[in-house]
């Protein structure tokens, strides 16, 4: 038998379905102000409709309620490796929801809209100013997106060219998933290049692996291990002299933005998360925008539409083009214009001065927390890092059978969300710990400090560990039994 | 000690903090530890302006809205993909709590049960809506959930060939196009009434209404799917199955859709979510995130991210599909959507649309010099044949404050495709019927 | 020694100017434009602006997090005696956030805001519409401030009349609190008016307060109690002929909107919370409004402005006015706009169908826990009720020694508001409990369980309610404590 | 069994649940739970229109906004007690949340952290910005503060006059009548100049910067007030205080303002929060809530409403005021105002609001026809004598896209009250100066 206090717990947990009852509302309906037309036969019409029926008052409630179990970066630390998870300015989005922006339909005639096409081409100028590049589409919307749109544009190249062996994409082993995904749907071969002791390009290895299959190599930069490959010129070169593309994954473009740009360095084609660097809310797993920028042996070959500026008669223009050898589109319409609006709004208050600062401060953050931790968590590439750093938890797993896992359920007791964990996949117990930039110096000592008392506490207590988080609504889930007996869906109970 | 002199609301620390921080790390100054940047390319100048003041900007992009003209502002007639309905304000407000909108990724499953439990609730209500057994958290549009449903029929199949009904969204049909080019899968286009499809066809891809706004008859080409052992995939308005059957009625395998309609504003085209469900059987060959419920050490129930061997960060070159972040928070706004119209409400929405597009249709047809060609039953939507160039007429029609249908010129000669929903009152209605009949006359 | 995360606590509720860093800002700030003026000489000048600094995303968080220590109708059951805390649509808020609201200035040309005063002039017509009453003015800021106004207007017509005689105002001794400041304010005695065994006005006390020196009579509709009185024509009456003024409290009119209006039963003036009745929400105590609505009598003593309608050839005109013997201004403007525009949008959003049906699931929901909690709870008036019911813990506190407070605390371990407690003053130990009508049947269904069970933990383990609550940021507060050693605010730790 | 058919979205509970909660109370029909009103006087029929859906609500709201010609749109040039400064979008969004908007009166301390500890940071900054000793937690608007001081001051003192500075806000001095009329307070009407005050004199009030925007010579007033043993009074424009020296400094006794400029949009007059400090021995006769830091019974720091004993729900007819519901919110987005500009941020408000007055007001004064009369030092109001009646002006200024500053002709002749803060660009004011140029011109 349940207690009265557990069985409140569960209701506050039921899920809509369970919530409805029969002729409740949630929101009131326009009338018909026109005469009714004949329905459809029955037969094309649909005799139930089992959707829930509450009233507008138990939505705010319940949804309210459940949003109070996140933790979010309004409310946490969350210093998650390879995400940026960063202040997003409340500003962008009040800007994103103007009337102007919000309500316009992506098929009115582009006179209609110069306000919204000048807006995506200030962003596409000041992103190929940022990163070096010729050219930018941003469309893609995600950075896995962009990737597939930059693989393509590197395959529809070489075609292009008559050159149709070059099937071969070189990727890092420290690389991210959506790398060898979206290789592979750009219809592409994997392979896995290693990385040297310190965490750089194997240069060696490189140059074993480029011929004349060739396609190109995606690499990210900084690295995911937080580490600017010294070797990076001397990559680019090797694989531009094999006739590769150089793809660049910016996903951690937060480390370098304003410092060092992409197109100096000799890459071909990158993405950009802004959803990372440039402020658009995860949102709990989106929505992002991931545009790709080209330099110029790619430039014509992106994806449709791109912004583009004309004058006539002193009269400025805009119009949304397609590439000369576009590879087509990436969605129905011109990205996800809401995304970019805040990242609009994001780079221009930052402007020039604020730009650089952004990649000093990410970086010193992140130094700290390498100096301040070193000794108490192994660091596989004991270096200066960039915006994030990699720990290992292997000395309290060899030592107390502690697991990164079990740190990281740990932080949550304290408030803070884990760093991104087992990722990297070739550093073991990888603890992958990114503050950015928006988090103050107390803030970092906060945690810097609960780091050393976890280390202290895998010693004294690691049962304590492995059964944290202690005060979540949830403990630690049976992830095998989700995936085993897929329980997808509420349906009715017989 | 910063490059310059500007203090970012955005960073808390100042050249203090800095200051004892690199005391710490044990460097002089920043410059050390960018040393891994090879010489000389180190460069600060960016050509680009000056930080700007929160008051200033705003002004700024104020400014750039002006100068679009607006649904709202003015009538719009425009659809073809992307809806204008109503989004109560519950919507804005609920999905716009930090809570949800500054959360990653729910992979700790612990602190993010907000999100999950949210997750799941959509999945669930897109399984109601469709009538599928199991639906993903959402692809990034419904165009790039139509290209992963060809290559997931592909997969399940092995088979290499698409037959896509002639009536699909051409705007579809050229991101499927994107996604095929590189594994290879050829596209043939069928008219609705084929009856037959070629061999090795992995699927049939139908859209219900179909890129006009009229119903296709899919009972048949299921059947015509199925007994070629090809899958069907339609690709639904979700609001129209606020009254017609859905498609897990008529023997879908996949269902694919574009959920903007359901609460998120047409916001130049995006971030929508991308609707996916299928059939039971072919769940672990889904792209995408999907949900699940499971227990807790304590045996209490809660909600997690499962079947990640589906996925890139596991599976990398071997997932079901690239994609990482998607769009869970358009996903969420779809979720409160369908909880306030709910039963009553969303049938409601779908007829005051069928009614008022009808009104709309019948009124076109009788001005002289326009025609409603396509015979059929038509949701929302349907095809104006115009006297002269639709485009010659939506400019025209601004001057009337209205914009006026989607140019479909290149599909339909001098044809406009008209969208009418509840936004539509009938004196909008009215006033273009007026219109165009003005502009008619012009091209007698 | 406190240890790492009692720390971490005390560290979420460090205040601003202890946050403080030198040379952080929260915000960016406009340039000048045009050439500097001479500043002035400095003895007019301040040397120091001690104020916190801080950059924007502490701010955001620590105003998140804290705000979490709050119950709120969002998202817990707030079922708070004669506050009335029912949801407050959110549609109400975007509409009072539209531009041509929230921006307007209020002294600008009445020609320029017509739109303004037009919703104001529709939202007086439907007060007077729903209570019956001849004429409002919106200026008052909240319920004290309209029987401020109220009162006034009273003192002002027996003075116009020159019966300056006319000191006293009776009050029934179930009042609010304000009720007899106000009274005092006005410059008027209180004499207080005992109710009947029935919580009815005892019609032979009133009988013998009336004289040549009433003023008037204060009186709550339905009561504090949650009572009908059932004597009120006699009681209206008795005043009137008295040469009295009868002023209704409207404070509770949500348990007989749409039913009866005070008008009808004899009122001269009352007020409306709109905060109360129409969903402004309460924000942790205002803003509200609190509209005078006057009849025949009082109406031109109207407190300044009370917007008007003309007609010039055919062309509606708004008007702000003053009232043809105004007692004046209630505030330097025109009352609360923002709250004035909810107000608005919630009653034409329920209409004519929507509003009775308001009060009869208020009355049907506060009934319900009515009947069946007696028993388990004293019940001091034993009949049916309005909109809310007025419990009492004496049973427990003589039983178990359990208080009203107590079983105050304790409501809040299981996730609800406590209800007022203590008040009406007439009760001991009460327990004043109104639902609202936008509560679910399920929702009250738990809090009547839960109610039940406190009564039987109040036997069991009263140690344990006398501790309560249990999961909240702090105990139970010394109140005393802060009352004898006033700590009013942050000061700079020498 | 409901009254009608209408399902209100804001009221869940059914017929159903009705029916069965009436058989569980043991009546029949709602219409007893009604029994106790008087026969004859149910009246259901309201003469108001029928419910109406959201999105023609919406509408219609916008409609009627339409109507109103909106600062931002216009160049505003008002203030003269209501100013328009820039409000970051931060102080929006977070004093939105709902868990502080949908919160009451925090009298549940241990579920009202958030509420109580927010205020106590706004009792703390306001000391700050006035250097006064205390402040309550917010009145109805800077006119109620106003009154309820020299209300207060009358019980401190037992004296029952008051000295009002003639350049005090007329507004606020209806208030103050309004206030002071049933308590018979006699009003003084003083120039700034006197050098005497009436015997029995409980306060002098000040406004500083006065109505006309210009600095009065406080240091003497203070003298003034107490040689005579009366409290010194000033109302104060906080943002002036980001430059000016704070009232704590010369004397002052009690403290009050209008807190709107901190954070709030003028919303047509309200709501606003009245400012209210004071010197610490003040403190038992301050109206109004006040919150105080506590400790509960672990020991910890926490926060609390306190001295309620000087409050109408304790002290009933012998409260210091009736004021119950204030202004909570309202003081919450002042505080947060207040933590985003801090210490930099609000002296550069201050600055650029006189740099740019002082630019508009050399311009005007170059104006042929029109001239700046008053001398002194001014913040950001100043007076300009017009060569017609300032309505007039105005009337046309509308046509120039230009909202004119305050008519104040009843106070100085063809006077109009320019206000000028950082939201007037330079370009507006120049706009200002070119349309009263031209305005002028028909005048000669
Ligand atoms: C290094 C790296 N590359 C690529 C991605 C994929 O980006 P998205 O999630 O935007 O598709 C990520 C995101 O987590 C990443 O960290
Ligand atoms: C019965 C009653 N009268 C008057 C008031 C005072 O109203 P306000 O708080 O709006 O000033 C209240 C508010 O709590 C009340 O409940």
């Amino acid at each position: 038998m349940t207690s009265l206090l557990e069985r409140a717990a569960l209701d506050r947990r039921k899920l809509l379905m369970d919530r409805s009852r029969s002729g409740r509302i949630g929101t009131t309906l326009p009338p018909l102000d026109v005469p009714e037309a004949q329905l459809p036969e029955p037969s094309l019409l649909r005799d139930d409709l089992d959707l829930p029926e509450v009233s507008e008052g138990e939505i705010v409630r319940y949804f309210s309620q459940i949003s109070q179990f996140n933790f979010s970066i309004d409310h946490n630390f969350y210093p998650l490796g390879s995400c940026t998870m960063k202040y997003n300015p409340k500003l962008n989005d009040e800007i994103a929801s103007i009337p102007g922006f919000a309500q316009i339909h992506p098929l009115q005639p582009v006179a209609t809209v110069q306000g919204a096409v000048k807006l995506v081409w200030e962003l596409q100028e000041v992103l190929n100013e940022i990163t070096g590049m010729a050219g930018c589409s941003l469309a893609p919307m995600a950075g896995a997106d962009g990737e597939l749109a930059g693989l393509l544009m590197a395959r529809a190249y070489h075609l292009d060219r008559g050159d149709d062996k070059r099937k071969n994409v070189l990727i890092p082993d420290s690389a991210h998933g959506t790398n060898p995904a979206s290789a592979a749907m750009a219809g592409f071969n994997v392979v896995t290049l290693p990385s040297d002791s310190n965490g750089n390009t194997d240069l060696d290895a490189l140059r074993d692996s480029v011929s004349d299959e060739l396609a190109g190599l995606m690499i990210t930069l900084p690295s995911t291990l937080g580490l600017f490959d010294t070797n990076i010129l001397d990559v680019t070169r090797i694989v531009r002299d094999a006739g590769g593309i150089v793809y660049g994954d910016g996903a951690n473009l937060n480390a370098i933005v304003g410092r060092v740009k992409f197109g100096d360095l000799g890459f071909d084609v990158i993405h950009s998360n802004l959803h990372k660097t440039f402020t658009q809310p995860h949102g709990g797993g989106g929505p992002g925008a991931g545009p790709v920028i080209a330099g110029p042996r790619l430039v014509d070959y992106l994806p449709t539409p791109v912004a583009g500026r004309n004058e006539d008669s002193g009269e400025e223009i805009f119009s949304l083009d397609a590439p000369a050898k576009t590879i087509g589109r990436m969605g129905a319409f011109h990205g996800n214009f809401g995304a970019l609006v805040r990242a609009w709004s994001y780079i221009f208050t930052l402007g020039k001065e604020g730009i650089p600062q952004i990649s000093e401060d990410a970086v010193i953050n992140a130094n700290y927390i390498l100096s301040e931790l070193k000794g108490y968590y192994d660091l596989p590439y004991d270096r200066t890092c960039m915006h994030e750093v990699v720990f290992a938890a292997t000395n309290l797993r060899r030592e107390h059978g502690v697991r990164a896992m079990d740190v990281a359920k740990r932080l949550i007791d304290y408030g803070i969300h884990p760093p991104t964990m087992y990722f990297p996949l070739v550093v073991e117990e990888a603890l992958m710990i990114e503050p950015t930039e928006t988090e103050s110096k107390e803030t970092l000592d906060y945690f810097i400090e609960v780091m050393k008392q976890i280390a202290a506490e895998a010693a004294e207590d690691p049962d304590m560990l492995h059964e944290a988080p202690h005060n979540t609504p949830n403990t630690r889930l049976d992830e095998a039994r989700a995936a085993r007996r897929p329980d997808l869906r509420w349906r009715r109970q017989e | 000690m910063a490059s310059n002199e500007f203090q970012s609301p955005y960073v808390p620390n100042t050249d203090p903090d800095r200051r004892a921080m690199l005391d710490a790390i044990g460097v002089d100054s920043i410059e050390e530890l960018f040393a891994d940047i090879p010489d000389g390319y180190l460069n600060y100048d960016l050509d680009m302006p000056s930080a700007r003041n929160e008051l200033d900007l705003t002004r700024y992009a104020r400014e750039l809205a002006a100068m679009n003209r607006t649904p709202g502002d003015y009538a719009c007639f425009l659809g073809a993909g992307s809806y204008r309905h109503h989004i109560p304000a519950v919507v804005r407000q609920v999905a716009g709590r930090s809570e949800y909108m500054t959360a990653y990724t729910p992979y700790q499953p612990e602190v993010s049960q907000g999100t999950l439990q949210t997750a799941f609730e959509f999945q669930s209500l897109i399984c109601q809506l469709t009538g599928m057994d199991v639906a993903n958290l959402g692809m990034y549009d419904g165009s790039t959930s139509l290209a992963e449903a060809a290559l997931m029929a592909s997969r399940l199949t092995r088979r290499h060939r698409a037959a896509v009904v002639e009536s699909v969204s051409p705007l579809y049909r050229e991101v499927l196009d994107t996604y095929v080019q590189a594994p290879g899968i050829e596209i043939d286009t069928i008219p609705a009434s084929a009856d037959s499809i070629p061999d090795e066809t992995a699927c049939v891809i139908v859209q219900q209404p179909n890129f006009y706004g009229y119903m296709e008859d899919v009972d048949r080409l299921a059947k015509l799917a199925h007994d070629a052992g090809a899958l069907l995939i339609v690709s639904v308005d979700p609001v129209s199955l606020g009254m017609f059957r859905p498609p897990g009625e008529y023997g879908a395998d996949i269902v694919v859709g574009e959920g903007q309609a359901l609460g998120v504003p047409t916001t130049f085209g995006g971030p929508y979510v991308g609707l996916f469900a299928c059939k039971q059987d072919y769940i672990r060959q889904m792209p995408g995130r999907i949900v699940g419920r499971t227990v807790d050490t304590r045996g209490e129930e809660a909600y997690v991210l499962t079947l990640q061997t589906r996925e890139q960060h596991i599976r990398r070159e071997r997932a079901t599909s690239n994609i990482c972040t998607a769009v869970a928070l358009i996903a969420l706004m779809s979720t409160i959507y369908l909880a306030s119209f709910g039963r009553r409400g969303l049938r409601h929405v779908a007829e005051l649309c069928y009614h008022k597009s009808h009104y709309a249709a019948g009124k076109i047809e009788e001005i002289p010099g326009y025609s409603v060609p396509m015979d059929g039953t038509f949701f929302q939507e349907f095809v104006v044949e115009c006297p002269t160039s639709p485009s010659e007429i939506n400019e025209k029609l601004l001057d009337h404050g209205i914009i006026g249908g989607a140019d479909i010129s290149a599909q339909v000669s001098n044809g406009m495709l008209v969208c009418v929903t509840e936004m539509n009152s009938r004196d909008e209605i009215d006033n273009l019927v007026t219109a165009l009949t003005e502009i008619g006359e012009l091209h007698k």
